[in-house]
């Protein structure tokens, strides 16, 4: 339990100037802005008037000590938790705060989870296949696929290195596999904005090595926001990283800036973390509301 | 207002009885996500080792309505039915943890297994049992407003049960064991809990719940092999109502189902009353899925 | 279909196929079911004696020397509670009647099916009864429900049911033959009593279905004729247990007579809880047409003691053939069994077909049925005699006071057998019923 | 309609044309059951094609909860509901075309003087056959649209269904002036114009059933060879990844739990015919607990275990309490407790040598084990 007084003492001007950055700037090159969101779970504000924004093309990791309100941010951007007040503007006008999940993937949103998030019993080939027709009318969900989609999907397996395993069933991959397959059907729908929760967690050193390149490419050709609790691998693949605390944004820049923030270094070490987390321990699924306990 | 007085006493009497048939329930499909359709079952062994104790013993001393026998009859009815529910545990349900549909297709088998057996010891036709003479009667309260002797022994027996339950789940070794493995059974386990020690006894004492209520209910109502199909609907959706796991949650929701029941009926008709209360339970899950009581977040 | 668990290798497909095939036969032979010849008839408690005489008999071979007959009740679910007594005293008429030689010196084979009280399994079995087991006869049936469901296929099988229960009227199969009473014996009869006792302030309470819709529609019309209005009528859903509420609003209503047409189950909870409220049969009498002795067994005498029941027969009805019976059936199934009069209905009911068969010379449908044109019987419960038109029979009626051992004590009977009237066409204030109803 | 990609490595290995291992291992067992079901009435007696046809219906209706249990994931406890009142659809027209012009007998016991208004519309077949499949289909639609739209899914789901059969059937017998109560509705003479009881009218409705049965079994071959039913196993895995890739399962599932009522429906209007009755005990709790019990026996997320289970189930009920009427339960209680224990992938399960191990996604349901951690079924 974080006190009201801890609370006061890690707000301080330097995290309202990176803010500040952020405010106003909904100009053409902003795909994300997120404007004064505050969420609460049972009477514990987990987001705090945060104001976040990204840019078009950008790739950005998001880190933080636990409770920070990382995934709560993603959450609320996916639609899976509706903030108390504030906005999230989105490629230029949608508010995305009173919108249904699904919708917000039709606009052009994806999302990947902590945990592999992908189905078991159908075959690498068919998770693919059921991410691509998304878009699709009803009506056409009961027809065969046509070779167009069938080559989109190929080229996909082959980005993520899958291509050998389409027909095998995907409960049966590895976890770094899985990983993989989840970003390929993300990645298969064409997103504008890519949300990664922890996509290196519980991967063995090559996984994540593969991962992080997959990441750049990625990252090369549409907006990525990575949550990751690896600094090894944050320092290796970052570009721009913003640093969550409380519920606030607490310093942003590139990495070399914000390890020597003093207000970072205070934050993980007065919350009795390290910065160099383990990798067990950052793959505990995390709620916002835990941060209560 | 008599009438209303009265009216409040038998929903309260209502209440005690859902929330006495739900408790059992809401240890082992709200603690332990077993959906036991055999719970009724269970609730029909209290009844029946009721019936049993007091033939041996009307047998023995020629007094069927001795009060000591049915005060005993508690008790054992808790422990027959606690066996009974162990011994189901052991042989079905452990296989099935982690399949909670599952545990409902094959508890339906235990149930209809269980009637058959008290039908074939037993009989079909119903049998009696004999109310003690101190729980005839009334208790008056005014001329006109008379509450029933059994009614009140019955609410009496829930806050008992109520109170029981209490000091076993937070002021044991065992039930603090079971707190444990309720919440984070890895966690409980790799500390040293045995995990399927702490099952069993779970659902062996949700289990002596119902045998409980078993034996209560031979004061107010029939006693037959099927029995425990007119408890068991009722019992549960108090339990889903109340919100799965928590206790507090089944007494709130066995007191509204209770009083909106009794209040639907005394308005409408008996038919008419239930399918409203069904209604505003199914409309109220809408509104917040996770009943009264939300569990807390992880 | 989904191709991760189907696409076996072709390699093993002959392999599944034939088991495949293997398992088809195994559902036709299920299907096919017991084309083996039925079980012999067994009391289908551990506790009850040995089986019906004679049913070893070898069968194809010297098939003509027994006559197959079928008996239809509950023995799982909800009514057999009430349904395998009568199933047992029907075996127990069965077992007289191969004992003394058969019928028409041809000893009786029993069927037995279990309804499993629910409806269209009543209809399933006779079905089979009639159609695979070809049996004379069947005997079965309680509930309205099921004889409902069991009436088409006796009439389009051109079979022959015996029904064994007071029922609500207002029907006449040409292939039923109705050995409870009908609405004349038992409720009208009940309720001219009840006003000529003084009684004004009626409440009618039911279990909701049939049986008490009818009973309360016929009983409101005779109020009427009387210048008077049921002071209330609530109908509980079958299986109800929980009556402090419906107490309550008697309570509120203030009648004189509560009218129970309630079933089964509920009637212990009602009574236990009548009591429990402090309500005496002094306080508040009632009168009940569906608790019998049986029933009272399960309601506990102490609870009902002193209300009154409407029947045509108790287990007290002082009658030698009564004696017999009692002590047959005690003997037979136990000391501690009651009769009832569901439980003599049954029981006269295989005699008064034996009769009629004997009097046709056969067992064909046709034949019997003509013959048991003014058939009479000295049942337990008096003389019973087959109504020449509607088939249903003649009882005595006769309203009773529970004693507090259980028992019936007699306070009225009717003199002699009521001629049954099922749609009620001499009473004037039911005129219109019979044309409304077919 | 499959997926050359998802083709066993051992068929391609075979010198065959691969399209004839598809056609083979896929249609074989059908078409095998299949000329069983029409061979059958030469074989047996009136009374067993007349049981044989009421099993087949059950065989519709267990296919109908396959659907959406077996392949979707959601056990649906109501389902005897829609097949009910897809019963009572047929029965009322049933009830008016033996009635003659007259008011049925029931209405008149309950006090009734004239048909009821929504009586009116199911004397022409035109709008009683359909409504057999709209009524039950509206009905799920809107209790589907409101439970899954707050994303009640797993037990709370099978348990709110369960509640909707105890509401309804209470409902059906209270009615009894509209619904003839707990009797139901029985005693129909002519089916258009035919006597219902004839052994020919009676195979006519035997065929008719079985080529119900046999377009059921198509229609949801290729519904699960589709798109769509990819999505149904892909809720069944994972809902929350269903969601996030763009799709509104609650949509999804409502379509499915409606089409699936809507057959289940079909299915009831068969059965009033063939049986001669429909009352609402085939609409309460117990046998809709049975038609789960089917589809597990014969095996879940299999087409034809639904019906395999459906008349083996029903078929060793008829035969246990033919020939053990007085303890015939017993075998029902044990047999129910070992398809879940000893064969959870059932019958078919058992056929394709998987016997006693259990699919991936059953080990692994969806709901987590233990409801101390939030809410199973429930998410939020």
């Amino acid at each position: 339990m974080i006190g009201r007084r801890a609370r006061q003492i890690f707000q301080t001007p330097a995290s309202h100037a990176a803010n500040g950055a952020g405010l106003g700037a909904a100009d053409d090159k902003t795909i994300l802005s997120v404007e004064k969101l505050t969420i609460s779970f049972d009477g514990f504000t987990v987001l705090n008037e945060l104001d976040f924004s990204m840019k078009y093309g950008e790739m950005r990791f998001l880190i933080g000590p636990n409770g920070a309100g990382k995934t709560t941010l993603i959450d609320s951007i996916t639609g899976k938790s509706k903030p108390d007040r504030g906005r999230i503007v989105f490629d230029g006008g949608t508010d995305l705060t009173r919108q249904q999940e699904h919708r917000l993937v039709r606009l052009g949103i994806g999302r990947k989870f902590q945990t592999p998030s992908i189905f078991g019993s159908l075959t690498v080939y068919q998770n693919l296949e059921v991410a691509l027709g998304f878009r699709n009318r009803i009506t056409s969900l009961f027809g065969g696929i046509r070779s167009r989609e069938s080559d989109r999907i190929m080229a996909t397996l082959e980005e993520v290195a899958l291509v050998d395993r389409a027909s095998e069933v995907a409960g049966s991959l590895s976890h770094g596999e899985k990983q993989w397959l989840e970003i390929g059907m993300l990645l298969v729908q064409e997103p504008k904005l890519l949300l990664m929760d922890e996509p290196v967690a519980g991967m063995t050193r090559r996984e994540r090595e593969k991962t992080g390149e997959l990441l750049q490419s990625i990252g090369s050709t549409r907006s990525v926001l990575v949550v990751e609790h690896d600094m090894e691998f944050v320092r290796r693949f970052a570009q721009t990283v913003t640093v969550l605390h409380l519920g606030k944004v607490l310093s942003e820049g590139d990495m070399e800036t914000v390890q020597r923030d003093p207000e970072v270094v205070r934050a993980y070490l007065g919350h009795g973390a390290s910065g160099n987390r383990t990798v067990a321990e950052s793959s505990q699924p995390r709620r916002g509301t835990a941060a209560g306990v | 207002m008599e009438v209303w007085a009265s009216q409040l006493f038998n929903g309260l009497s209502l209440s005690s009885i859902l929330l006495l048939t739900a408790l059992g329930l809401a240890l082992s499909f709200g603690l332990m996500n077993v959906i036991n359709l055999a719970h009724g079952e269970f609730i029909m062994i209290g009844a029946y080792t009721t019936y049993a104790l007091q033939q041996v013993a009307a047998h023995y001393t020629g007094d069927p309505q001795s009060g000591i026998t049915f005060l005993i009859a508690i008790p054992v009815s808790f422990i027959m039915a606690a066996a009974a529910g162990y011994l189901v545990e052991v042989s079905v349900i452990r296989f099935l943890y982690r399949r909670p549909l599952d545990t409902l297709l094959a508890t339906w088998g235990v149930g209809l297994f269980l009637q058959q057996l008290a039908r074939s010891i037993f009989g079909a036709p119903n049998v009696q049992v004999v109310a003690p003479a101190w729980l005839s009667g009334t208790v008056s309260v005014t001329s006109g407003l008379l509450l029933p002797m059994k009614r009140i022994f019955i609410i009496g027996l829930v806050l008992a049960c109520l109170g029981a339950l209490y000091l076993y789940m937070y002021r044991s070794n065992e039930g603090r064991r079971m707190r444990g493995v309720m919440q984070n059974r890895e966690m409980a386990s790799s500390l040293g809990v045995s995990t399927r020690r702490v099952d069993s006894f779970t659902f062996a004492l949700g289990s002596g719940l119902a045998g409980v209520a078993g034996c209560a209910l031979t004061l107010i109502g029939p006693i037959g092999p099927s029995l425990g199909t007119f408890y068991i609907v009722d019992a549960f959706i108090v339990v889903i109502l109340g919100g799965l796991g928590q206790i507090p949650g089944t007494i709130m929701a066995a007191l509204i189902i209770g009083m909106l029941n009794t209040v639907f009926e005394f308005g409408t008709t008996a038919v008419v009353g239930k399918v409203l209360v069904f209604a505003m339970v199914i409309l109220f899950l809408q509104w917040k899925p996770a009943g009264l009581m939300r569990a807390r977040g992880r | 279909m989904s191709v991760p668990y189907l696409s076996k290798a072709l390699g093993s497909l002959t392999s599944n196929t034939l088991k495949l095939l293997a398992g088809l036969g195994l559902i036709l032979a299920v299907a096919c079911g017991s084309e083996a010849p039925p079980a012999p008839a067994s009391a289908p408690q551990g506790s009850a004696a040995p089986a019906a005489a004679a049913v070893e008999s070898a069968p194809a071979a010297e098939e003509s020397d027994t006559i197959k007959v079928g008996i239809l009740h509950s023995l799982s679910g909800t009514m057999s509670i009430s349904e395998t007594a009568v199933h047992d005293a029907e075996l127990l008429a069965i077992d007289e009647i191969n004992a003394a030689g058969g019928v028409m010196g041809k000893q009786l084979e029993v069927v037995i099916e279990d309804g499993a009280s629910d409806w269209p399994t009543f209809a399933e079995k006779a079905r089979k009864l009639l159609q695979e087991d070809q049996v004379a006869v069947v005997f079965g049936g309680w509930t309205s429900a099921s004889r409902k469901a069991m009436l088409p296929v006796f009439e389009a099988n051109d079979g022959l049911l015996f029904y064994p229960v007071q029922y609500e009227g207002l029907e006449t199969s040409p292939n039923i033959f109705y050995t409870g009473a009908t609405t004349n014996q038992q409720i009208v009869p009940a309720v001219e009593y009840l006003l000529n006792e003084g009684k004004t302030k009626f409440y009618l309470l039911g279990s909701d279905y049939v049986f008490p819709r009818t009973s309360n529609l016929i009983i409101n019309k005779q109020l009427e004729a009387a210048g008077l209005e049921a002071v209330g009528e609530e109908y509980t859903p079958l299986g109800h247990t929980e009556y402090s509420t419906v107490i309550s609003k008697i309570r509120a209503a203030d009648p004189d007579i509560v009218f129970n047409t309630l079933n089964g189950d509920s009637n212990v909870a009602f009574f236990k809880q009548l009591r429990d409220a402090g309500i005496s049969a002094e306080d508040l009498p009632t009168i009940s047409v569906s608790v019998a002795e049986e029933e009272i067994t399960g309601i506990g005498a102490d609870n009902i003691t002193d209300h009154l029941v409407a029947w045509n027969y108790f287990q007290t009805t002082d009658t030698p053939e009564n004696a017999k019976f009692v002590q047959a059936f005690q003997a037979k199934y136990g000391e501690n069994r009651v009769t009832d009069d569901p439980i003599e209905a049954g029981y006269f009911g295989v005699y008064l077909w034996k009769a009629a068969v004997e009097k046709a010379g056969s067992t064909d449908v046709a034949a019997v049925k003509e013959a048991a044109k003014g058939i009479t019987f000295a049942a337990p419960g008096g003389m019973v005699t087959i109504h020449n038109e509607n088939q249903h029979v003649s009882k005595t009626v006769r309203i009773g006071k529970v004693r507090n051992d259980g028992q019936i004590d007699e306070i009225w009977n009717s003199g002699a057998p009521v001629s049954p009237d099922p749609y009620l066409d001499s009473y004037e204030w039911a005129s219109g019923l019979r044309e409304l109803a077919q | 309609m499959i997926s050359r990609l998802s083709l066993p490595n051992a068929v391609k290995g075979l010198p065959l044309p691969s399209w004839l291992g598809d056609v083979a291992s896929v249609w074989l067992a059908p078409i095998l059951v299949l000329a069983a079901l029409v061979a059958a009435p030469l074989l047996l007696s009136d009374f067993r094609v007349a049981l044989l046809g009421k099993f087949l219906t059950f065989a519709i209706l267990a296919m109908s909860l396959n659907l959406i249990w077996g392949y979707a994931g959601m056990l649906s406890l109501g389902h005897g509901v829609f097949f009910g009142l897809g019963g009572y659809a047929m029965a009322m027209f049933l009830k008016l075309e033996s009635a003659g012009g007259k008011l049925p007998d029931f209405m008149f016991w309950s006090g009734l003087t004239e048909l009821p208004f929504f009586w009116a519309p199911f004397q022409y077949a035109w709008i009683a056959i359909p409504m057999t499949f709209v009524v039950p289909a509206a009905l799920a639609g809107g209790l589907g649209y409101l439970v899954f739209r707050s994303r009640i899914t797993g037990v709370y789901f099978a348990l709110i269904t369960q509640a909707l059969a105890l509401i309804v059937s209470i409902l059906f017998i209270g009615q009894q002036p509209y619904t003839g109560g707990t009797n139901g509705i029985t005693n129909y003479t002519t089916i258009f114009g035919f006597a219902i009881n004839s052994p020919t009218t009676q195979i006519v409705l035997y065929y008719a059933t079985l080529a119900t049965l046999a377009l059921t079994y198509l229609l949801c071959a290729w519904l699960i060879a589709s798109r769509f039913g990819r999505l149904l196993v892909a809720m069944r895995d994972d809902e929350n990844r269903v969601r996030f890739s763009g799709y509104n399962p609650a949509a999804l599932k409502t379509i499915v739990f409606a089409l699936s009522a809507g057959i289940a429906g079909v299915a009831g209007a068969l059965f009033t015919p063939q049986v001669g009755i429909i009352s609402p005990t085939m609409m309460g709790i117990v046998p809709s607990i049975e038609i789960a019990i089917w589809v597990a026996v014969g095996g879940r997320g299999v087409l034809l275990g639904a019906i395999v289970g459906a008349i083996l189930v029903n078929g060793a009920k008829s035969g246990l309490s033919e020939s053990f009427p007085a303890i015939w339960q017993y075998f029902l209680g044990l047999l129910f407790i070992g398809a879940v224990l000893v064969f959870p992938s059932g019958i078919m399960g058992l056929l394709r040598g998987e016997g006693w191990r259990r699919p991936e996604w059953l080990a692994a349901d969806r709901l987590p084990g233990f409801a101390a951690r939030v809410l199973p079924g429930v998410k939020r």
